[in-house]
């Protein structure tokens, strides 16, 4: 054990213009381990797992520094050479297997190409077998003769990843393997490649920016933030005890369902590319920085045995800390009913036949409750959402506010019932309308639904603006200048400028980095609390809905299998798949407690 | 535009513009006064020399441009004003009006173009407005395609469903909400189906079948005295030039128009 | 007269010596698209006309003089009133099936284009006939009995669409059977024909070559590329620039002919402005005439004036030549209270020159403050439902004898009355020179007529433009020869060296 | 093209049961109708006209009275409604009817014709398809570099110009002054294009020009866009040498959206043809139909509309099911 599976010694990665994107980045990964990145999104993770293999995206190139992998140069070297050890040296799993693998090719082609190429002389049958069976794929002629347009999105992972390992790499860098992917679906694959760590000899690098998914695999985690590790160290250590207050935040901010409690986001937003200042980059969102912090950048340095950590002043970031729980509800009151749907049905008409997203799903919304709809993907959530926005026709039953039933359709209902109901929705980058500017945004349902004047619409967005804490002077920019959780919260901003007492949040943070989403959602628990609001809180995370919902309602196919308060569910879930969501769900092993992690279900993904 | 050859081909438009647009008033002579015996070599009097009917040729190139760029930029323009309104409607609306509005764009493609123009030409008589429709027809189906598609990505977006839900008039949606996001789409095109209205200005001038002598156009001019290449080349070869020059210069705008919108669309891809 | 074959420097010239027989002569014309036929009295563009010569005969003809002379006529003869002709059959004529030429195919096409729902041309020839009342002397010969005296009846008879055809004849496209130098092979309307030697001609060694191709090519770029390419032998419609340049170049010879053909501008006599004989006459006054044959004829053509029929016996070429005199037409224009005179000009591209000198025309009317607008009109529909209703126009006419012509264009029977003249006067002296055998004394009622057009009439007729055709170097026997605007192409007498 | 890809035609669920028969049912069906509505416009659009086919049939001997008496030969005083449903009854039955002006049955009568038509635009697309790829993928793949920039510039010239210009310039060279190639496409009697291929040479390369040039263009931006996918950065981190990768990754994807220009470019073939055929006097369908119009013959532009109309679903509908072939998304159950 000598020589290190992988060692990077000061990559350096820029754009052509010389903007760094990574820089001064060692790594050091022993063979059969495996090392997990994280780092929200943009901190360059990708970009280091690439040039690994000696690969840069257009745009970017590798300006310095070493890699080797298992004693081979493979930067620098010329393409041509590198080339011919990728897939038999080192391999890669991306991040999207569906845009990665080739449409046009069936899975056992593209199977059979990577050893054609590479290990010719190898047999292809038992080959296949082998490899398909670490990623618990059959590997009979009618699975390999689909195209990958034929699998499920687990599926498609796991061909990747079979694809990845069949000509025997020492190593293989697998990037954001389960982002996308659904909770369940997610569990299964999680299960497998740490099967495959346990049982095979194969060297792994796993990027993710989901702390609680890189702590279930990992034997070590280095953290990334702006192009650079800012700690490394073995996993239960480094969650347990962080030293970095980056990594600190992190933690903080990762939401949990067994145990809900306030989450707690890192002030500030996270560093691009380009504007990059001479100091230490997280200084401005520290809090415990020191003058120096802002004028000289910190070292990696050793913080104790295996550890390091790029922080002048580690010795003083604080310990985790238990965070209160999210306070209970009132009881429920059924004359404090706001909006209720009975027997809601609706459908899409897909190309042929219809596909059913909600059949008889009844429930209600008191004052003041906050509602969350959780179930896997395409179970329905977005579609009783439009129901109710009146952005979708539903094909049967009745949607009531205070009582009275409304018109299926937004262009149908009356002014103050428009004005009632506002929606946010889950992506943040095209939620606001980029043309125009975040004042006029704002402004435009003030002064349609509650006839506001021009006038007075300044003075509106300003206020609007402080109620989700952004600065006034924003209103005259425009979305593609404003980072994403700022849109969000903008989105807010527009909602509540309505003065609705329904407030439908579609996904609002699943495109948020965990840093960005705890602030989010404190604001949105804030709201809640100071307006008076109801919320429709609609979610594929269930640690998200533990920590801000007062009732849950677990959506599958359509049909609703279980509703309640959310201690209840959550903590002890009483219907068959809401076990398994709960159980699937990852969750981080603090501190501050005393939990292993958590049971991985063995439930494959459906196909 | 960042590229050098978009900023020669940006050069040269502007300079024919130029010249369509203050050529008449430097222009020597009448661009259909009789000066002199036909196809007279260049000399001091006439540099260009003069045309079949002994016209002064570079009275005629100055005055050519007008026509080639005005109605090809005007056939451009109505072409883009209703494929767009076709496109946004049936991209937005869905559905019935969908299927109808594309099947009718289908039966305006398969209408032969050539039939279309003889048919506009020799019933409506040879005019301008006629060739500006003739020519505005033949594109309103590949623009209304396009917003269509572009219509159909954007109105699923939140900002439009969030339009929807606070219940704005379509016309609202179409114009404010929907329309400024797919003006890049739009843009990226009209380059190209500029340079291909002024060659089909071009060639239906030649054919006879647009505008009629005696106006002085480019492309007429060309086909007025083509048979003097020979004999009295400038005639016709600085109006083939000089619509070569426009269209290749239009083109190599349109391109790196084009380029830009696509690099500033993969860097939005690379960011996400 | 009539053909004047050009020989400017550098110009090519054919081969000289004996004519050779056989080969295959190619030839490119213009054209009539689909509406082709090779029924010869159903022929419209030249393409058909140059076919039915080939194929067919008629009784008189154009010799390249112009004057008049028996074709499949033996005997062409009136009574003393030219009431009554008697024509007689060459004897010998044998038609392509070998059956010989009898009275009964005269009487039979003569029959054929004066049925009631006949659209034929020459039923404008014998509505003059008294059909009824035609008699068969014998079984070459028969006595036609006209409605009026007519002592220029048998020109008549030579123009193209006065093709005898063969009794009981009545399809033509399919293996027409003609008495003509060519028998018919092949032959697809808008493309080509393909005509082989008649070995039976009755005139003696007539025709050279073997085969005839005669191929459509509207394009005349496209026509004078295949010539120099070798692609044809002879190319119909030369415009004037390829004259021009062709003639400099000399690669090919040039066939050019100057009769009657014109383009010219006509005012129509019953229509303002034109009713005030003042306005004819200062419009044709504003004409610079010569400046028109240079600048649109590239100063091949030939100056007109106002009368129709140059090249004939009968034209008055004693008339004052008429020359722009633009004081002139101003007073004429202020006498008739249309000082500012403003009108539309119909033209078209459908005659040579046609819309050029309607454009170098508008331009030299603005000297005497008249403003021409040029309305340039679709060439495929300008003889079409306006046709005869304009009342300031442009027409083109081809060169025929100009008693043809009269009864085309300026009798108050006449089909195409396009000035819609009708002048008590000069129908009087018509009738009287018509009656009248002696020729010179018709010379002189025709000049009478001639004067009364040139001072009153509704035509402009500033020039003549010539018939210019190319030919290969190796092409023999051809003749230049203006009548009916294709005789240039007299084919069986053409020989391939 | 891309916006070809989101038309419905592109189905997922109706491959799953018959894919190619139903897609083609349905296609054909469309089609159809689509052609009815196209041949009323057609019809219509004539009726506007000035003249008619008496008028241009009898020339300058349409005397008024000669005018009547063909009108009512050839049924011309009967309503126009009547003759549209005569000639539709006919096409029905198979039978284009009569040429009003040639007076003959219109099949005969276009049937060389089209065949002209068809070779040439024939020969054009053999020679376009194969060298079009070939100029587009070594553009593509040396993109931004000399030879890429000089494929670009020369093609955007050769789109630039027009095809009457460019004809021309051909046929002055090589006909006129080097007397290398015929300059008149004359076809003999009874022959067709193919029995003298030297006269389909200038044409061909003047069609070529403008075609090829812009087939070209599109070859090289489709397979820029997949060279620029993630599964050709994919087959690249599998380690694929830069053929394989090139052939079997990104050429194979781009064909598709090459398939819809290459439709396209037959499309306008058909359509713009008639510029290159007036230049070369070619016998072809665009000048028989600019015939046709000019001497009114309506049953005859009808039909030859009508063909070129049906040609153009056609080729949609081929290009729509190679575009399936070729996408297994679109040809396999999910
Ligand atoms: N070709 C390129 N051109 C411009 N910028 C680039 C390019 N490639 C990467 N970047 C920038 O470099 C930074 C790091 O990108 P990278 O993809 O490595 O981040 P990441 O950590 O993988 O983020 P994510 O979690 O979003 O995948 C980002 O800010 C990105 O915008
Ligand atoms: N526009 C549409 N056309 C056809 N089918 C649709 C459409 N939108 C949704 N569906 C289908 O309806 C079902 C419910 O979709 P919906 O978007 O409501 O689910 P969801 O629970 O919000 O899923 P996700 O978590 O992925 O957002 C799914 O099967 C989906 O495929
Ligand atoms: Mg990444
Ligand atoms: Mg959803």
């Amino acid at each position: 054990m000598s020589e290190p599976a992988v060692r990077a010694e000061g990559l350096r990665v820029e754009l052509l213009s010389g903007t760094p994107i990574v820089e001064d980045l060692d790594l050091s990964i022993a063979r059969g381990q495996t090392l997990g990145l994280v780092g929200e999104s943009g901190s360059g993770k990708t970009t280091v797992a690439l040039a690994l293999l000696g690969y840069r995206r257009a745009g970017v190139k590798i300006a310095g520094g070493r890699v080797t992998i298992a004693g081979e140069t493979m930067v620098p070297r010329v393409e041509r050479e590198v080339r011919r050890l990728r897939g038999r040296l080192v391999s890669y799993v991306p991040q999207e297997p569906g845009m990665a693998l080739n449409p046009s090719m069936r899975v056992g082609e593209q199977l059979r190409a990577m050893l054609r190429f590479h290990a010719p002389s190898r047999q292809a049958g038992p080959a296949l077998r082998e490899a398909l069976e670490w990623v618990e794929l059959p590997s009979d002629e009618q699975f390999l003769r689909r195209f990958p347009h034929q699998l499920s999105g687990g599926q498609q992972q796991r061909v990747a990843i079979a694809i990845a390992l069949i000509c025997r790499p020492v190593v293989a860098v697998l990037d954001e393997p389960t982002t996308g992917l659904d909770v369940l679906v997610q569990a299964g694959l999680l299960a497998g490649v740490r099967r495959l760590r346990e049982e095979s000899r194969l060297t792994m690098v796993y990027v993710s920016h989901d702390l609680a998914v890189v702590a279930s695999i990992a034997d070590r985690i280095a953290v990334m933030y702006a192009g650079r590790v800012v700690e490394e160290g073995p996993t239960a250590e480094l969650i347990r005890a962080p030293r970095h207050p980056y990594t600190r935040g992190l933690i903080e901010a990762v939401p949990d369902p067994a145990k809900p409690r306030r989450l707690q986001g890192i002030p500030g937003v996270a560093m691009g590319v380009g504007g990059r200042l001479p100091g230490c980059p997280f200084a401005p969102r520290c809090s415990q920085r020191v003058p120096h912090c802002d004028r000289e950048l910190p070292a990696l340095e050793p913080s104790g045995a295996e550890r390091l950590v790029r922080c002048f002043e580690w010795k003083r970031t604080p310990p985790l800390v238990r965070l209160p729980p999210q306070l209970a509800r009132l009881e429920r009151d059924a004359s404090r009913v706001l909006l209720e749907a009975e027997d809601l049905a609706a459908s899409h008409r897909g190309r042929r036949e219809r596909v059913t997203a909600a059949a008889g799903v009844s429930f209600a919304i008191e004052r003041g409750e906050s509602v969350a709809l959780v179930g896997e993907s395409g179970s329905g959530k977005t579609t009783i959402a439009r129901c109710i926005a009146g952005l979708h026709r539903p094909d049967a039953g009745r949607i009531l506010l205070d009582g009275a039933s409304l018109a299926p359709l937004a262009a149908q209902r009356s002014v103050e019932s428009r004005r009632r109901i506002q929606i946010v929705f889950q992506n943040p980058y095209d939620s606001l309308n980029p043309r125009h500017t975040i004042g006029d945004a704002i402004a435009r349902p003030a002064r349609l639904l509650r006839g506001l004047s021009r006038a007075a619409a300044p003075g509106e967005v300003a206020s609007a603006l402080e109620r989700v804490r952004l600065p006034a002077g924003i209103a005259s920019r425009y979305p593609p200048e404003l980072s994403g959780g700022e849109r969000q919260r903008v989105a807010i901003a527009r909602a509540l400028a309505a003065e609705p007492d329904l407030l439908i949040c579609d996904e609002v943070t699943s495109a948020l980095d965990v840093s960005v989403q705890a602030a989010v959602l404190e604001l949105i628990a804030d709201l809640r609390t100071t307006l008076g609001l109801s919320v429709l809180f609609i979610s594929h995370d269930l640690g998200v809905v533990a920590c801000v919902c007062d009732r849950v309602i677990v959506l599958r196919d359509g049909v609703v299998r279980e509703q309640g308060p959310a201690g209840r569910v959550l903590a002890h879930p009483s219907d068959p798949y809401t076990i398994q969501l709960v159980s699937a769900a990852p969750a981080i092993a603090r501190g501050d407690e005393d939990t292993d992690g958590y049971a991985m279900p063995a439930t494959p993904a459906s196909p | 535009m960042r590229s050098w050859t978009g900023r020669i081909g940006a050069a040269i438009v502007i300079v024919l513009v130029l010249v369509a647009a203050i050529g008449p008033l430097v222009a020597p002579y009448s661009p259909t006064a009789i000066v002199g015996i036909p196809y007279q070599a260049p000399s001091g009097r006439f540099l260009l020399g003069t045309d079949s009917l002994g016209r002064d040729v570079l009275s005629r190139v100055l005055y050519g441009g007008r026509t080639v760029i005005g109605l090809a930029s005007v056939a451009t323009l109505m072409a883009y004003l209703v494929g767009v309104t076709i496109g946004l409607i049936a991209g937005y609306r869905r559905g019935l009006t969908d299927a109808t509005l594309m099947r009718a764009m289908d039966v305006v493609i398969a209408f032969p173009p050539i039939l279309l123009l003889l048919v506009l030409a020799t019933g409506a008589g040879a005019n301008a407005l006629v060739l500006v429709i003739g020519v505005a027809i033949t594109h309103v189906p590949g623009i209304a395609r396009v917003v269509r598609a572009a219509t159909l990505d954007v109105s699923v977006r939140g900002y439009v469903e969030a339009a929807a839900a606070r219940g704005e008039r379509s016309g609202f949606i179409l114009g404010r909400e929907i329309l400024p996001n797919i003006s890049s789409t739009i843009l990226a095109d009209v380059g190209i189906r500029l340079s291909g209205s002024i060659l089909l200005v071009a060639s239906v001038n030649y054919l006879g079948l647009g505008l009629r002598p005696p106006t002085a156009d480019w492309a007429l001019m060309i086909s007025e005295n083509r048979e003097a290449l020979t004999t009295q080349p400038p005639a016709v070869v600085v109006p083939a030039l000089l619509i070569a020059a426009l269209t290749i210069a239009v083109n190599l705008v349109a391109d790196a128009v084009a380029r830009s919108f696509g690099t500033s669309v993969e860097e939005r891809g690379v960011a996400r | 007269f009539g053909g004047d074959d050009d020989s400017s420097s550098g110009a090519a010239t054919g081969p000289t010596g004996k004519p050779q027989r056989g080969g295959r002569l190619r030839i490119a014309m213009v054209g009539g698209g689909g509406t082709e036929t090779l029924d010869p009295n159903a022929a419209v563009p030249n393409i058909d006309s140059c076919r039915a010569t080939c194929l067919f005969n008629r009784l008189t003809r154009l010799k390249p003089d112009l004057s008049l002379e028996n074709e499949l006529a033996e005997v062409f003869e009136p009574n003393k009133t030219a009431t009554e002709w008697t024509v007689r059959l060459r004897s010998g004529v044998e038609w392509h099936d070998g059956s010989p030429l009898v009275a009964d195919d005269l009487l039979y096409t003569l029959k054929r284009m004066g049925a009631p729902d006949s659209t034929l041309a020459g039923k404008n020839v014998t509505n003059m006939i008294d059909l009824g009342g035609v008699k068969k002397l014998d079984g070459r010969t028969l006595r036609l009995p006209l409605k009026s005296g007519s002592a220029s009846f048998p020109e008549l008879f030579q123009s193209p669409q006065m093709m005898i055809v063969k009794d009981g004849e009545t399809d033509f496209n399919k293996n027409p059977i003609g008495t003509g130098p060519f028998k018919y092979v092949s032959f697809t309307a808008g493309q080509n024909s393909l005509f082989k030697r008649n070995p039976d001609y009755w005139e003696e060694g007539l025709p050279y070559v073997d085969e005839l191709v005669i191929t459509s090519t509207p394009d005349p770029q496209a026509r004078l590329n295949a010539l120099l390419s070798k692609q044809v032998d002879a190319m119909e419609q030369l415009s004037f620039q390829q004259t021009k340049t062709q003639k400099n170049a000399g690669r090919i010879r040039v066939l050019q002919a100057t009769g009657s053909s014109m383009v010219p501008i006509y005012m129509a006599t019953t229509l303002e402005p034109f009713t005030d004989v003042r306005v004819r006459q200062a419009i044709r006054l504003i004409a610079d005439r010569d400046a028109l044959i240079s600048n649109v004829q590239l100063g091949l053509g030939a100056v007109g004036n106002d009368v129709y029929g140059r090249g004939f016996e009968n034209y008055n070429d004693d008339l004052p030549q008429r020359k722009q005199d633009i004081d002139q037409a101003k007073s004429l224009l202020k006498a008739a209270g249309k000082s500012d005179l403003r009108v539309t000009l119909f033209s078209s591209s459908a005659g040579p020159g046609m819309l050029e000198s309607a454009t170098v025309f508008a331009e030299q009317a603005k000297k005497a403050g008249v403003t021409i607008q040029v309305d340039n009109g679709p060439a495929d529909s300008y003889f079409g439902p306006k046709y005869l209703k304009q009342n300031f126009a442009q027409t083109q006419w081809p060169t025929f004898t100009i008693f043809s012509w009269y009864q085309q264009a300026m009798t108050p029977q006449a089909p195409f009355n396009e000035t819609h003249w009708a002048d008590p006067q000069w129908n009087k002296l018509l009738r009287e020179a018509e009656a009248t055998l002696d020729e010179t004394k018709r010379k002189e009622l025709y000049f009478e007529l001639q004067k009364i057009e040139h001072e009153s009439g509704g035509y402009l007729i500033w020039g003549f433009y010539p018939l210019c055709d190319g030919l290969a170097t190796n092409v023999g026997g051809a003749v230049p020869s203006a009548a009916n605007g294709f005789s240039n192409f007299n084919l069986a007498s053409w020989w391939l060296a | 093209m891309g916006v070809r890809t989101a038309r419905p035609p592109l189905r997922l669920t109706l491959a799953a049961r018959h894919p190619a028969l139903s897609f083609l049912a349905r296609r054909i069906g469309a089609a159809l109708l689509l052609l009815l509505v196209v041949s009323i416009l057609i019809f219509a659009g004539t009726q506007l006209l000035p003249g008619d086919v008496a008028n241009a049939v009898l020339g300058r001997n349409a005397t008024p009275e000669a005018l009547t008496s063909l009108r009512h030969q050839l049924q011309l005083d009967q309503p126009a409604s009547e003759r549209y449903v005569d000639w539709l009854t006919g096409v029905l039955h198979g039978d284009l009817g009569e040429s009003v002006s040639a007076h003959t049955a219109i099949w005969p009568f276009i049937r060389p014709r089209l065949a002209n038509t068809a070779i040439l635009a024939l020969c054009t697309v053999l020679l376009m398809v194969p060298l079009a790829l070939a100029l587009g993928v070594l553009a593509a793949t040396r993109a931004g570099r000399p030879l890429d920039h000089f494929v670009s510039v020369v093609s955007l010239a050769m789109i630039s110009i027009p095809e009457f210009v460019t004809g021309t310039m051909l046929a002055l060279v090589f006909a006129t002054t080097l007397g290398a190639l015929p300059a008149l496409s004359l076809i003999g009697p009874g022959e067709t294009a193919l029995d003298n291929p030297e006269i389909l040479i200038l044409p061909i390369a003047t069609l070529l020009a403008a075609s090829l040039a812009q087939t070209t263009r599109m070859v090289r931006a489709g397979m820029i866009e997949s060279l620029r996918s993630e599964y050709v950065a994919m087959a690249r981190l599998n380690g694929f040498d830069e053929r394989r990768v090139v052939t079997r990754y990104a050429l194979r994807n781009a064909l598709a959206p090459t398939v819809q220009v290459i439709a396209l470019n037959i499309q306008w073939l058909v359509g713009g043809i008639v510029v290159t055929e007036t230049v070369f006097g070619y016998p072809g369908i665009g000048h028989t139909l600019v015939d046709a119009v000019s001497t009114r013959d309506i049953p005859l532009v009808q039909s030859i509309a009508l063909i070129i109309a049906a040609f153009y679903f056609a080729v949609n509908i081929v290009a729509d099911l190679l575009v399936v072939f070729l996408i297994p998304k679109l040809r396999t159950a999910q």
